[in-house]
């Protein structure tokens, strides 16, 4: 059976893109926000991940309005990135596994999630950007499941949701058949918002209440309600769901590898985390 | 929902309402992930919110750039944030331009939350 | 409050359409299955909805496999009947009600059902001929709601994610602030199989249980896994998971107002059903 | 599913392997939902099967029409119903082709089911 060795999260700014394409990653505007990561791929060496699965939010790239998922999962055996309409470098393709993507659709549709099932699928920056965080070498040297949830259009599924899917996708991993290593990823958040007289909005206190609670009891955001989530980070600080889905795969118990919390980037409380599971 | 949350300041929900009234709007900002798309805007604007079907107040947005104009016409941020990419603004213009500061006081009041 | 006053069950098959246009009803092929209907058209004169939720599985217009939804909820304006390949004329658009739609969204969302939102759908024969059958005259006079059930590619959702999906659904219905009446629609089945060597599989024994049990007992196919519903139902004859997800809507008590089965039409067995919630 | 259930004789399931195998062959087949799509199909078979990449398995059960050859290929019914269309098969036809009937036993065995 397959063996989760950990979870990763990140925030996902586009312009993380552009300065890793500029390589201005030491300049002073960006070294606190990539130095938080190092450590995280110290730890990625020992533990060697095969595969990826990855939970994040598509923002308008592969789903539109016309047909709006609340939760997809991708079954493809490559995925693209592709041109999001404001300039930062496209991507070259990555792998993806389409077994454990199979493995994974069945048991979460067991297990009653209503999932939409891509065997084509673009990946936006949500999804690539971190693959250059985390693994910032040329090629991307592991096999990729995404797994896209809802933070476009209203209603959202609940942080109660997104943790059990999570939870359920933990499961099916740990099922899975076969001896390869995989790490779970959330990427998305922490506090921000683009939109509206309060676009701007940032709430440090909470972010850090958040993340501590990720290691102590992980399911202390799901007594939130999307609204209250909203109030508290933002309209877009609500992709912290893609954190608490990653968590809830990763079991009961974990061990904090290193973290980092960064104000501003972009417009947005940049937050980075990897816990282990033994 | 029949009965929705109280309101949050400066923030509007994309919900069911939001969707159905922006649809036009941001069903031109999503074809604009092509570039062939952004460049046939940009030519003749006039005649590309025609094809869409943008109505009277989403048309008059986009001509006067106005974000918080974009968002009460039903726009979504994710979308809109390719139409304001064609105008080469980042998300800290965006947040000057809705908050009525400069983009040096709104790159101040973010810097301001890491000692919050 | 919105009041549903019953719900309606027929098969599906698109040969149905051809018939209907040559106005050949009365032929003798055609007859036994038409003659299922009159009744409830008496019993639709006198209840009267104004708007019909209908479960469906679309056969390959709306979508593809490049993003299959489990359950897709349509939220537009209009819904248009489009060309599927095989020359069925084509029929007018039917008219949506948004404001209904959005709000069963948001109940199912609430209620943890992973959704998929449509402000764009085609429509095609499984959602259209219904409305050909049940409303023969020329303008269809309810607004419409098209819920979507994957049949398509497996995993299918069960037969009691199903029923639990329509009874969540009834619940949206009757807490909808409106003093419209509603009738609920299922289409698909009843058993046949169109492909490999069991092509042509029926199984009119299960058939006439199973209508008997929507009546006395509405839980009873749910104790089958979607894979014995296909073994003794046929490929197709799962679709009766329509059925089943119309009769959720309901709530415990129905009244039968008329029924019809006839084997065959095309390849299948035909089944239509007309259920009264007083 | 890990463990596949026990199979259904004459049946094949949908699944994922299934989906992987067929995704080229269901494309264009979805594609035929197009009259423009169909007949530039009937106009050259080959070419437009290269477009959509068909592999030689699935082109050889296209060029035969060979409805179990497609199913065997990963064909799903509810797409290739639509190729069946531009022969003017109906699902008898296909029936008795899959079955090795003919059409009229074919019916036949549809009729008898009434009387099980
Ligand atoms: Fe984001
Ligand atoms: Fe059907």
């Amino acid at each position: 059976m397959a063996h989760i060795v950990g979870g990763l999260a990140s925030s996902h700014i586009p312009s993380i893109g552009g300065a890793i394409a500029k390589g201005i990653q030491q300049d002073p505007y960006w070294k606190p926000f990539f130095d938080g990561f190092p450590p995280i791929h110290d730890w990625l060496g020992k533990v060697k991940p095969d595969v990826a699965v990855v939970f994040y939010n598509d923002h308008g790239l592969n789903f539109f309005l016309d047909k709006m998922p609340t939760f997809a999962v991708g079954a493809a055996a490559q995925y693209n990135n592709a041109d999001e309409g404001w300039g930062i470098p496209t991507l070259p393709p990555f792998k993806g596994t389409p077994d454990l993507s199979w493995h994974i659709i069945n048991e979460l549709v067991e297990k009653e999630f209503d999932v939409v099932t891509c065997q084509e699928m673009l990946v936006d920056h949500a999804f690539t950007l971190p693959f250059k965080l985390f693994w910032p070498g040329d090629a991307c040297p592991v096999l990729t499941v995404p797994i896209c949830i809802n933070t476009v259009q209203f209603p959202l599924p609940s942080a109660k949701r997104c943790y059990n899917l999570g939870k359920a996708v933990g499961d099916a991993i740990r099922s899975w058949d076969s001896d390869l290593n995989v790490v779970i990823l959330g990427t998305g958040g922490l506090s921000h918002q683009l939109d509206g007289e309060r676009a701007g909005h940032i709430n440090k206190a909470f972010d850090l209440e958040f993340m501590d609670s990720l290691q102590k009891n992980p399911e202390w955001a799901t007594q939130f309600s999307i609204h209250e989530l909203v109030e508290k980070t933002g309209t877009q600080g609500v992709e912290l769901v893609m954190w608490l889905a990653m968590r809830g795969a990763l079991g009961e118990h974990v061990k904090p590898v290193h973290q980092n919390y960064h104000i501003p980037i972009s417009n947005t409380a940049t937050g980075v985390m990897a816990l282990a599971t033994e | 929902m029949s009965h929705k949350p109280e309101p949050i300041f400066g923030t509007t929900l994309f919900d069911g309402d939001q969707a159905q009234k922006g649809y036009a709007l941001n069903k031109m900002c999503y074809s604009f992930n092509s570039a062939d798309n952004r460049n046939t805007f940009k030519a003749d604007e006039e005649a590309y919110m025609l094809q869409y079907g943008l109505n009277a107040q989403q048309a008059d947005a986009i001509r006067t750039r106005n974000v918080l104009g974009l968002i009460a016409a039903g726009g979504n941020v994710y979308y809109l944030a390719k139409f304001a990419g064609i105008l080469g603004l980042d998300v800290q213009d965006l947040g000057a331009a809705q908050t009525g500061m400069t983009k040096e006081e709104f790159k101040a009041k973010l810097r301001a939350a890491a000692h919050q």
